[in-house]
């Protein structure tokens, strides 16, 4: 592929603007996660894209792979537990709408 | 071909991620969701990372969405979710119009540090795999080898903290067979 | 020992030791949250304990075998470096070297200390703590392995703040009683003392080396003393250091915490305050010796101080009643001793003196311990007496290490006691008065040691027939001691005196250590001994142990009556030694009142109205300012998202077009 | 012909032949499992069309075709439609990196038979193979009924259970193989007793179990489950819909199947005739591969169905258990492999 690595990240910052009007817009706490999960899969492929940009023919850069798998776990971890908090919160709540945890309001 | 291919997946995955936000129900969201890692999945094999194309699937479609995928069923939030969003007309609200203004500001400035960036033109040989398994594996086990430990304890404490925060405290005058109590 | 990475495994067993026994520990807790028994599970702790410095003291044999196997001059292990902090031009790399010294300190912390262990676990037998005390007595001596085997400077000083930690945990192991928490607070205070002039040295070191491997800097000592500029920094680094020294060995400023320290349990006091720890600064001079030779003034300092040292502590020794007490100012009188040995760069032979001083006051410690123990913690020994019956084994023990101190003739205490004087003596000029000082304190010493042996273990039965039945200690506790007594009694064969005609095994030993030293110290001039003059010495040392043993014995064999007659015709006198010459009494007059007074009117006016009204009013600004802006503080993840991302936004517009 | 076209030529008639065979294949199996459960139920089974009921599958395929296509009332349309096709592709999809036989020569043409042979294939058969329970979840939950739903929520819950192990179970064959290319694997095991079934019995075990729950078959079948959802997330499916599910599932059994024997059985070697020809290889395959499925259908007819919480607590808390447990020995002996060595000959072999 001879795409400029440029055009990979057009596309990460467009996937990332949809994931941050997404979180702001939806009211559903799931929904919020999978917009968080879309934002983490923009800055993924921006580490892919600058590890592309900086491998040779010669020498692969690693860095990106090596940092993209460290964010593909913390997403694991982060959408179990957001998940297991989404239960509790429809357990007390009967519902899983973001503006119904205003009870910090000052 | 290839490149083709990469303009038409990048579309697929941006309305695919539209669609994550505008679907009316979560299971719809889902499913738009998984399609644009699909779509991503396809892009990282096309730029040359096979084993994250791999992974990408892996856990993300094979793992973690199931996981959105079984709450959503073990909430039954199938209808209820679209009733709530609908009776809200969300796009109406001052935050969700701050929201998108804000959304859009990120995005643009997202373009433009992406063309200020001014690659050259990518080095790396076009089709060959630039993330070989045992390269990985060597620097996740060497350079980074703090990290991955460091990693492996986030797992754990995730393990601990999910297990805390879902297991159901039995009170007596609970409803047993309230939803989901039987997962 | 197939690779050098086993090197690592002598500190970290008793590490892992440590850890397994706090684990013990808690589930001890949990026990006795449960059912109100938890002995299950601190059983396992002495077992625990024992086995990781077990472990450790056969690794220490396997590099002393494999490091005597090597030639005289290759005497060095190694182990794998592993970089700590790489920031600048500061690189501080941690690895672990073995040569001579270390070798010989291994064995001996981890020897006594796999002792004291196992007298550990009848000692404490029952105590609530049990486990916890064994988590805290492995974590000593990981730290003071760490001490001794790290080649530089750094990771020496990690272990030196870590045996200092678990001195402070240990002395104050029984906080409950209240006393015993003091005094582990006087001790860490005091060290820190120490603690801070040793960084100031370190500092010194770094500026001057550029570096703070051990064996770099001793490598590069020549040639900075040669350069007057720099000469005059080593000089002050020197001094420095040995400030450092002052503080962990108990010597004169700083000596005042040692005593206190008795507040611990035995086995702490015999392992940390005795055997080991205090004997940290010892090392650290014959570690780093071109250092401190290279300037000749340092030495004559340092020699003064041990001197001093020696003096102060023996005289007040002479009148304490608490057996531990005499013991504890015995401990300071003979650091200073090895000082003064150092002073007259006699290196090896205060390495001797360490060494028979672990054995025989480590011994002397927990024979105390043991009627200690058989006297239910009675401590004071005007109410002991005629224990040699009750305590057969404990008494026939006892009286090695007391021989050995007082240095009877052919015990080990004898042979290093000796050679440090007869080097005093032979270094010439000042240090001959220092000599006599030396002198004089050897007759104090066995003075107070056969007056505590007569105390104790002779005469009437003192005690209160009815409360108390004295009783011999348990197998686990006197086996440990009839193995310490057998290395006071012939430890004098690792360097007896050249007269004997045998080749000195521990001088020859740490010949490689104590080289450069010993060559920067020839530039001023050598100094030997003829034959006559060291069987002078060796006989006047004889003749004066003898003499002031027997004045000391025959004085209390009959009882208490020398004691309360001081007492009575010279109560100043006998104040001003039990007060150890009152300088503890003098510091807090001068240091600790004026400090506690300043801090009380710091609490009281500065804090109550210039802080705090500072403080109230920042506080009720924020909350004026709050309530005007929590308006913006609607509740809603979302509206708090934005905010964020708005900042990123406005940082993101800032970084790309301004 | 130019290089290009005979390739892409090749390629094609590839896929037709492998294609179509695991779906001929999985349609005798549909026949296959009614006459195996007659047998073993003293029955004749279907015998009505062609020759002993051979021509049953075709059959069926003609009434699945003509019958109307139901959709629940108050289903969301798209996604039950939507709901077959993801069953049933994953399933096929993996068969694009399996190796069926060795180099196939024909009409002076060689070409190694497997439709790619990718570098990564484990991976990506473990990827693709993670999608099939979407089709099982989405099914269930569009179809708007209560069974369904509960099919469905408990086939993810399994699926995502017992597909750790399997992971697992395949990573110790990865590990001793050092190959992520199902090909490679399978060349190592040139002869019997390079079978990684001698050395990795407990991961075979494993997969095993894995295979029988990630397909959904008996004793695992708690997605359909009869006596308690009538049918699970199929219930409210009928006809074409229907038959893609039960293909889905039957192509399922025949990757795994075929999986098993590549990962433990040597693949297409032939036993005690390494250099056999290739038609002997694939034919070595096929009949490795059909006592697989004979297997799953033995166990539907003979084992009773565990209970859910039996199945968490077997896929949790041992086999999870033993598959790391495994993984970690495994690791254990090839990073110590040289050790290990030296010590079995100074214990055996005298100190020479």
């Amino acid at each position: 592929m001879n795409v400029p690595s440029e055009h990979l990240l057009y596309l990460a910052a467009g996937l990332f603007a949809i994931g941050v009007l997404g979180f702001l817009i939806r009211r559903n706490v799931i929904v919020v996660l999978m917009c968080i999960e879309l934002m983490l899969n923009a800055a993924n492929l921006t580490f892919l894209a600058a590890s592309r940009q900086h491998s040779t023919a010669q020498a692969a850069n690693l860095d990106g792979p090596v940092f993209a798998i460290f964010v593909i776990l913390v997403a694991a971890c982060e959408a179990a537990v957001g998940l297991a908090l989404i239960i509790a919160l429809f357990r007390l709540k009967q519902s899983v709408e973001a503006d119904s945890l205003s009870e910090m309001k000052g | 071909m290839a490149e083709i291919l990469f303009y038409v997946l990048s579309a697929l995955a941006l309305l695919t991620g539209f669609g994550v936000v505008l679907a009316k129900s979560p299971m719809m969201s889902i499913l738009s969701l998984l399609g644009s890692f699909f779509c991503l999945a396809v892009i990282y094999l096309l730029a040359g990372f096979q084993f994250l194309a791999a992974a990408q699937i892996l856990v993300y479609a094979g793992a973690i969405l199931v996981l959105f995928l079984f709450v959503i069923m073990l909430l039954n939030l199938g209808d209820m979710g679209v009733v709530a969003e609908r009776s809200n007309s969300f796009l109406d609200s001052t935050a969700a119009r701050l929201g998108a203004a804000l959304a859009v500001g990120l995005g643009v400035i997202g373009l433009v540090a992406a063309s200020k960036a001014a690659f050259q033109p990518a080095q790396a040989e076009p089709g060959k795999a630039l993330d070989g398994l045992e390269a990985i594996a060597l620097q996740l086990f060497g350079r980074y080898s703090l990290a991955f430990e460091a990693a492996s304890i986030l797992l754990l404490a995730t393990m601990v903290a999910v297990i805390a925060l879902a297991k159901r405290q039995r009170k007596s005058g609970q409803n047993p067979t309230q939803n989901g109590g039987r997962a | 020992m197939g690779g050098t990475w086993l090197l690592w495994f002598i500190p970290l067993l008793p590490l892992f030791g440590a850890a397994a026994c706090g684990l013990i520990h808690f589930a001890t807790l949990a026990a006795q949250k449960g059912d109100g028994s938890g002995k299950r599970p601190s059983a396992l702790a002495p077992l625990v304990a024992c086995a990781a410095i077990a472990g450790s003291l056969g690794l220490s044999i396997a590099a002393f075998k494999e490091l005597a196997a090597l030639p005289a001059d290759a005497r060095v292990i190694e182990s794998a470096v592993w970089e700590w902090i790489h920031a600048g031009s500061l690189k501080l790399d941690i690895s672990l070297v073995v040569d001579p010294l270390s070798a010989v300190m291994l064995l001996v912390v981890t020897g006594v200390g796999f002792l004291i262990h196992v007298y550990s676990a009848g000692y404490m037998k029952g105590d609530p703590g049990y486990a916890k005390f064994f988590a805290y007595l492995n974590l000593f001596v990981f730290s003071m392995l760490m001490l001794v085997l790290s080649s530089s400077l750094v990771g020496l000083f990690v272990g030196w703040e870590g045996v200092g930690l678990c001195s402070y945990l240990l002395i104050g192991f029984w906080y409950e009683k209240g006393w015993p928490a003091e005094a582990g607070q006087k001790a860490f205070i005091a060290n820190r003392v120490g603690d801070a002039s040793f960084l100031i040295g370190s500092f010194i070191l770094i500026k001057l080396f550029g570096t703070l491997d051990m064996s770099d800097i001793n490598a590069a000592v020549a040639g900075v003393a040669s350069d007057p500029a720099k000469a005059w920094w080593l000089t002050v680094g020197a001094l420095c250091l040995f400030g450092g020294c002052t503080g962990k060995s108990a010597q004169l400023p700083l000596f005042t915490w040692l005593p206190d320290a008795m507040a611990g349990p035995t086995p702490v006091s015999a392992l940390i305050h005795a055997a080991t720890m205090v004997t940290a600064g010892v090392y650290l001079v014959v570690r780093l010796n071109p250092v401190f030779a290279a300037d000749p003034a340092v030495m004559t300092v340092i020699g003064t101080v041990g001197a001093l040292t020696a003096l102060i502590g023996g005289t007040s020794a002479i009148f304490q009643r608490d057996i531990k007490k005499v013991l504890a100012y015995s401990t300071v009188s003979q650091l200073g001793y090895m000082f003064l040995g150092l002073g007259s760069g006699a290196f090896a032979s205060a390495i001797f003196h360490l060494v028979t001083h672990a054995f025989f006051k480590g011994l002397l410690f927990l024979g105390a311990g043991s009627v200690i123990h058989g006297m239910h913690d009675e401590q004071d020994m005007h109410k002991m007496g005629g224990l040699k019956h009750h305590m057969p084994k404990t008494f026939a023990t006892f009286l090695a290490g007391a021989a050995a101190l007082s240095g009877l003739p052919l015990l080990s205490g004898f042979f290093s006691k000796d050679e440090i004087l007869a080097h005093t003596f032979a270094h010439g000029g000042f240090h001959q008065v220092l000599w006599g000082i030396g002198i004089v304190t050897a007759a104090i010493t066995a003075y107070y040691t056969w007056r505590m042996v007569a105390l104790t273990f002779f005469g009437k039965e003192r005690f209160d027939h009815h409360h108390v039945h004295p009783h011999e200690s348990p197998a686990v506790m006197w086996v440990p001691l009839a193995v310490l007594a057998v290395l006071s009694v012939f430890g004098g064969v690792l360097g007896l005196p050249p007269v004997f005609h045998v080749a000195h095994q521990l001088e020859t030993w740490l010949e490689p250590v104590t080289a450069p030293g010993k060559a920067l110290l020839a530039m001023h001039g050598t100094h030997t001994l003829s034959h006559a003059a060291e069987w002078a010495l060796l006989g006047l040392g004889s003749v004066i142990a003898l003499v002031f043993a027997t004045l000391g014995f025959r004085a209390y064999v009959g009882g208490t009556a020398r004691d309360e007659n001081v007492e009575r015709t010279k109560p100043a006198l006998a104040d001003f030694l039990v007060g150890a010459w009152k300088i503890d009494a003098k510091y807090y007059a001068v240091i600790v009142y004026p400090a506690k007074l300043v801090a009380f009117v710091t609490a009281v006016f500065v804090d109550q109205f210039a802080i705090d009204g500072l403080v109230n009013g920042a506080g009720g600004l924020a909350t004026a300012t709050g309530n005007r802006l929590k308006i913006l503080v609607d509740g809603s993840l979302k509206s708090y998202a934005l905010w964020i991302g708005a900042g990123a936004v406005l940082l993101a517009f800032l970084w790309m077009f301004v | 012909m130019s290089p290009e076209l005979q390739e892409i030529l090749v390629w094609i008639v590839k896929v037709h032949v492998i294609f179509l065979g695991m779906v001929g294949t999985a349609a005798i199996t549909t026949l296959a499992e009614r006459k195996v459960s007659a047998w073993m139920q003293y029955r004749h089974g279907p015998n009505r069309v062609g020759p002993q009921g051979l021509l049953q599958p075709l059959a069926d395929g003609v009434k699945f075709l003509f019958k109307e296509s139901l959709v629940p009332e108050g289903a969301n349309k798209w996604m039950f439609r939507l709901a077959p096709a993801l069953a049933a592709a994953p399933a096929m999809l993996t068969v694009a990196v399996i190796p069926f036989g060795p180099d196939v020569t024909l009409f002076g043409i060689t070409t190694p038979f497997s439709i790619v042979d990718l570098d990564i294939g484990v991976m990506y058969i473990l990827a693709i193979g993670g999608l099939s329970v979407y089709g099982v979840i989405v099914g269930g939950w569009a179809s708007n009924s209560k069974y369904s739903l509960l099919g469905g929520l408990r086939a993810s819950a399994q699926m995502v259970s017992y597909e750790l192990s399997m992971i697992l179970a395949l990573l110790s064959i990865v590990a001793i193989s050092g190959s992520l290319d199902l090909r490679e694997v399978v060349l190592q095991q040139k002869t019997i007793g390079d079978w990684n079934i001698l050395y990795q019995p407990l991961a075979f075990l494993l997969f095993l179990i894995a295979a029988f729950a990630e397909t959904n078959r008996h004793p695992f079948d708690f997605a359909e489950c009869e006596p308690e959802l009538v049918s699970g997330f199929h219930t409210e499916y009928s006809a074409m819909r229907f038959a893609l599910f039960a293909l889905g599932e039957y192509c399922a059994m025949v990757v795994m199947s075929s999986l098993a024997v590549a990962f433990w059985f040597g693949g297409f070697s032939v036993p005690f005739l390494p250099d056999a020809h290739w038609a002997l290889g694939i034919a070595a395959f096929c009949a490795k591969v059909t006592f697989f499925l004979f297997l799953f259908l033995w166990v539907r007819w003979t084992l009773p169905r565990f209970r859910f919480d039996q199945l968490m607590n077997l896929g949790w808390k041992v086999m999870l258990p033993l598959a790391l447990a495994n993984l970690f020995v495994t690791g254990a002996v090839i990073a110590y492999a040289p050790q290990l060595k030296a010590l079995w000959q100074n214990l055996f072999h005298g100190a020479s």
